[in-house]
């Protein structure tokens, strides 16, 4: 079947969930794979939106994090503060997943402000619950589209926390968690080395070249001593997320998150 | 004790030029009817308070009711950006609004302690993130046990806390059910309070442990159908997914905007909340 | 994830010897079942955790299971002193317990900041009062935006949070309703737990803001029809007040506490609790 | 009508409330006041108990703090923690009613122990909910039978604060609240001197003697200037009461609270 980079990318995100952990979900990607998951290899992954749903099923991708969809589906929903606290905060979380506006080699986050913060360039929505999220789940995934732009050199402001300037940073500060463990675009999928946590491409999807690669990163790319080639789309993988994209589509009277 | 008023009246009575006004609602019952009167009442200065700043925001600074935004996310959700937000924060247009900015735990844990009656909030928060540097209120405390250095941030207890819920009883006392997000803790925390419900009934019937406010803890009570549309209330109405999608094009162009505001805002009244509900 | 087990394997893989087990209920829903396995697994040494000790900690600390109590309230609800834990404090018998006492804010506080993962709980308490000269974990913390002194206790984090519930569904999710105490906050501050409930269903059918555990914050759960008695599980059945005023006199008495004991708690199994509740 | 110090005790610490209070109800003779006031002149009454329930109308009198009738009474039912947070720390309750094992002239409360801490005479239950109900409700009142052993000079550890050594002690310590304002026995009613804060006398029950007074206090008795006698309970009052504890009598098998 044939498929696009972004559904490449959805589910290579997908793959990496276990059926036994227990997801922090933000909307738009995340959600998309995080169902994808659910819908194939996982089907007892426990999904958590910030909203305060938990353990939530929805039947369509919701538009926003707090979607009706996702509350009649959760098996209990709470108050955000108790979100953040006994079940972030706590330490109950086994993946966050973050999107980026601005990412580096390192795992760093910026979806704050693009240029100077008190006079910016562009105003981004703020980091949201990612500050926390960066640190209290057991290890972070992140997925976003490569360009020159979002994957840059140096990122305009820290807006959550990935390896610092690499190496043990993290452990330094005593953080106890593993930070970005997986990076997931509609290229290929990167994982920090072991040593220097910089992002290392692991694996290429499908028919992408290293020099498709070079144009779409802002930084000099490292690569695995051996770099897989992505396996492409199941049928299924690909039926089951068109599937529910087109559900969405429907619910939302024509338009996906 | 709850009063019962028309949204008008609650308004007038309780928001004030300069005040600190938090309208919660976390994706689900959005105070959009209440917003729009405090735009038709022309409030200036306010400092407005939100974990999300959607629409209401981008209306209220955009037709210049704001001189101060604290927030921890600000986005058109499942959309995109705020234009009207940006253009102030950019280009100063109608003026620049000054920014305090939070991670979504910092505000959540900010409102708990408001409503806890504590002066500040702890929390293992913001570590490693640039946040800290350009917000002095974001500030820490060492755990006397362990040493362990927690964030931590003032009480958040606004002049003004609004929101929008399914209903009230006769009394007074107002329930809130599905996503209830911040809204029972942004109703403790603040010193006044405007509640927009759906409907007034007889009795509210609730579960045992669900969240209910009692009538002595609300200062006004306004009745408006569709209240937070295009938001929306469990068992009540859907969210107007559409309406989102087509603000961004109203909201990237000054003029579409405040004609848009002109026609969907100040010419009407709440009234008109009920019939943006009807076949959802 | 929650595994179903019988309550005798669920406390002998659970709870050992010198553990710090905390058996919540708030009057409701006290796991008396679980207490009395306890003490016929013959545990030894455990620190024994509970805002509100009443007869199952007078009856574990008779028989010696106990090296220390935390506590905030000990007494036998609208009937008078705990004699068991009298005779220990006051006369050594079977040995003298260590105590730590707090405040109910403080251990409520205490839970809250371990199911959130924080060191340490913050809140405005024991002002002029004279624990705080007796118990070293009353410490405190300066607010850094008031300067307000703020008292700060260690959260709670047993090794073993012990509950009652109404019911589980067949994932292990459990549903707690009615005064549902500091349950919560209990089982998810608790490195390990063991859930106690009335009956296992197909559904839990909860309301949407009910208080649930999920499957995966529960370690084991075991089903004892009656296991709360002769507290109550509402919407089962009532609190038996009669047994509560009965026990005062068996506990004034060695002998006769030794005599009960061996004939209610040790010469019986949790299946007599479902007989305990019949007709009440 | 006949009636009983302990019913005249109970009449007169429900006159004290009003219609517009928020209570925060211990067991036992205040859970007797709150309700027979709000079965009298006071329907409107808040009645608040520590196990988690608001605005609760029982209409027999718990025998604990957590007895099914109040949650199934109650506007709603909130969590242990959130009470202690929310609802009084939050500064919302107006009146915290206290019992006590021993009391001094100042208002100062033990419900620990008699004599030393560590090798106490009587392990008393403790102070529970009263360390923290003692500075955080608007005012206290309390309400004990008089005895030489209850009322003493001077208490054996101070479980909640009163007024310390009296004076302006409490204000000094940054406590805002009024603290404990009406102290009602089974022989009189007693008010804090406006600058001293120490208990004076200010309305006897009727046939009450000082004589009397002084053998069941252990400190030299103030006496206001002008001491009024209690009205006697009305037959409302007395009929209410007991009503309510004939109700409840049955319903707890024989024994009231």
């Amino acid at each position: 079947m044939d498929y696009k980079p972004d559904e490449m990318m959805t589910v290579a995100a997908a793959r990496a969930l276990k059926n036994s952990d227990v997801c922090f979900v933000g909307i738009g990607a995340p959600s998309a794979a995080c169902n994808l998951a659910r819908l194939t290899h996982a089907p007892d992954i426990t999904l958590i939106y910030e909203s305060g749903t938990i353990n939530t099923k929805p039947n369509v991708l919701p538009l926003s994090i707090g979607d009706g969809e996702l509350c009649e589906t959760a098996l209990t929903t709470v108050s955000v503060p108790e979100m953040f606290r006994y079940w972030l905060q706590g330490g109950r979380i086994t993946i966050g997943f973050l999107g980026a506006a601005q990412l580096d080699k390192f795992g760093n986050i910026n979806t704050t402000i693009v240029g100077d913060y008190d006079s910016p360039k562009v105003r981004l929505p703020g980091g949201g619950g990612a500050p926390e999220i960066a640190v209290s789940c057991g290890e972070i995934f992140i997925t976003l589209k490569q360009t020159p732009r979002g994957m840059v050199d140096k990122i305009d402001f820290v807006t959550s926390f990935g390896f610092g300037k690499g190496g043990d940073e993290r452990e330094r500060m005593g953080i106890k968690t593993k930070g970005p463990s997986r990076l997931m675009t509609d290229l290929a999928i990167w994982e920090p080395d072991p040593v220097t946590k910089e992002f290392t491409v692991t694996s290429l999807h499908p028919g992408v070249t290293r020099a498709q690669m070079a144009e779409t990163v802002g930084w000099e790319i490292k690569y695995a001593d051996s770099v897989a080639e992505t396996p492409p789309p199941t049928e299924e993988e690909l039926t089951v997320l068109r599937d529910l994209k087109a559900r969405t589509a429907a619910a939302h009277g024509g338009k996906t998150a | 004790m709850a009063k019962f008023q028309s949204l008008h009246d609650a308004v007038a009575e309780n928001i004030r030029d300069g005040d600190t006004v938090a309208y919660e609602g976390f994706t689900h019952l959005i105070p959009h009817a209440a917003a729009h009167e405090t735009i038709r009442q022309k409030r200036r200065d306010l400092t407005l308070v939100r974990m999300t700043p959607d629409l209401i925001y981008d209306q209220l600074i955009g037709m210049g009711c704001a001189r101060k935004l604290i927030f921890s996310f600000a986005g058109n959700p499942g959309v995109g950006l705020l234009r009207r937000l940006r253009d102030s924060v950019e280009n100063g247009w109608p003026h620049k609004i000054e920014i305090e900015e939070h991670s979504h735990a910092a505000m959540a844990n900010a409102y708990e302690a408001g409503a806890a009656g504590l002066p500040c909030a702890i929390f293992r928060g913001y570590l490693g993130a640039e946040l800290k540097r350009v917000n002095p209120n974001i500030k820490s405390v060492t755990c006397p046990f362990t040493g362990e250095e927690l964030a931590a941030v003032p009480a958040m207890n606004p002049d003004v806390g609004v929101i929008h819920a399914q209903k009230a009883d006769r009394q007074g006392n107002v329930l809130i059910e599905g996503i209830v997000g911040v809204q029972k803790e942004c109703i403790l925390a603040s010193k006044r309070s405007i509640v927009t419900v759906e409907e007034i009934v007889d009795d509210l019937n609730p579960h045992p442990n669900a969240c209910v406010l009692p009538h002595w803890t609300v200062t006004s009570i306004a009745q408006v159908t569709g209240g937070a549309h295009p938001s929306y209330a469990q068992g009540y109405y859907p969210r107007d997914n559409k309406y989102y999608i087509d603000w961004d094009p109203i909201a990237a162009d000054r003029d579409a905007f405040l004609a848009w505001m002109e026609e969907n805002v100040l010419k009407v009244g709440p009234e008109i909340f009920a019939s943006r509900v009807e076949g959802l």
